[in-house]
């Protein structure tokens, strides 16, 4: 399954990217950020973060389908 | 939209007059000004970025909300994105109403949702070299303590967002 | 001078300007706008009179309080006298703060304490040719009822001026 | 005794003037406010106003000296 998948502040810093489309087995936000956060060494728990899928917020075990866009939100600090 | 953002300065001027009507008496506005001093820190400049596509629904959400709960006229809120020095205006909000308690009501309301809800992120760049992305560092510096530190983030859960959003704005 | 008045239009541009300092992470501001309608009756214009003398100095002490009383930085308070037309600004107040919740609660404190305290009086034209003075006129008509009317005026007997200040100001 | 009396907003349409010098036998501000309200048929009770001796809060027993400056407040609607 194809994601694309969007890297803001703290996380792009870390992921060393933006944006990439990834292939995955992923079924979920939260398995794919298990995977994500392997790969990158991500240090945000998953329980300090908000996810949105095609920009909506979105539950963690939310099924996710081809093409759908997934971004990680770490703590907020607008104003 | 009741929500935006900008890569300039924001233009108060402009934006107060989207709330001008001959029925409200009152307007209270709140602006965000970087300061020189956060947690102890000398901050030299600051950077924003936002997703802004998710962030410009959620602000919409919480100014319509606002109007929703405040009998008031008008409100806009204007965030402000890219590299910002000491001084320079990070978050504007304005509203106007028949009277000035709901004014004032609406105004705090708006910018303390604003805050807490909407993806926007700061990053700030101390005099002593060192930067740190806002309410993340200390997570990042202990993640094993997540759970106390918490109280000190205003990143909380929402019940704001229960998948209810997400059947009408999700195409699947 | 934290409370001034002006014969011409309010410039706020420049009365911000004044709150401004490095320190400052938010500000508050306050407008009061000539609506179109009060009490149910049209109103075409206004005219606000002061007895400055006296109104300059329990101004000055209403923002000099809420410096007191909420851990702020700047604040001022701008009134307009003379014949204002709708939608025209009456009053400005500006509060700048390390922390928003303080320059909300100041901007609040100071309108209004001014608009209870300062000797400052309106008188509204209406559409249909009449005129009257507000917080007055319903007294003027049914003096005998003084007292029930009172709960719908903003005047009340204040402990905040006992003799004791005549002590430092009174040559006597 | 020679007192300078000021009027504002209604009660300055009611005395019909915005000020003068008047010479008075009134020794407070309470009986100066009796005498003027019989001259110029004030319609404001003396409990709805404040008064001013110069131009700081009195009160309606203070003594009254010459050359003193009153001003009778009437219920105020600034902002």
């Amino acid at each position: 399954m194809q994601l694309k998948i969007q890297y803001y502040a703290l996380m792009r810093e870390q992921a060393g990217r933006s944006d990439e489309t990834l292939d995955t087995a992923a079924a979920t936000p939260a398995q794919l950020y298990q995977e994500l956060a392997g790969r990158y060494g991500f240090t945000l728990s998953r329980d300090q973060l908000k996810v949105a899928v095609n920009s909506e917020f979105s539950d963690w075990s939310r099924p996710l389908a081809t093409g759908d866009a997934v971004v990680f939100i770490p703590p907020v600090a607008g104003g | 939209m009741q929500f935006r953002f900008t890569e300039s300065p924001i233009d108060v001027g402009s934006a107060r007059r989207e709330l001008q009507t001959l029925s409200a008496g009152g307007y209270v506005s709140f602006e965000g000004w970087v300061r020189d001093l956060n947690d102890g820190q000398e901050v030299t400049r600051l950077e924003y970025e936002a997703f802004q596509e998710l962030a410009v629904k959620e602000g919409d959400r919480i100014v319509t909300d606002a109007m929703r709960r405040f009998p008031i006229k008008h409100a806009l809120c204007i965030h402000r994105v890219g590299s910002l020095g000491l001084g320079d205006m990070a978050v504007w909000v304005g509203v106007s109403s028949a009277h000035r308690g709901e004014a004032f009501d609406a105004c705090r309301f708006i910018i303390d949702e604003v805050k807490h809800r909407v993806p926007i992120w700061k990053k700030e760049h101390y005099r002593n070299g060192d930067s740190g992305w806002v309410n993340c560092e200390r997570c990042a510096a202990a993640p094993q303590h997540s759970h106390a530190l918490h109280t000190h983030h205003e990143h909380q859960p929402h019940d704001h967002h229960t998948p209810e959003h997400l059947a009408t704005t999700n195409p699947k």
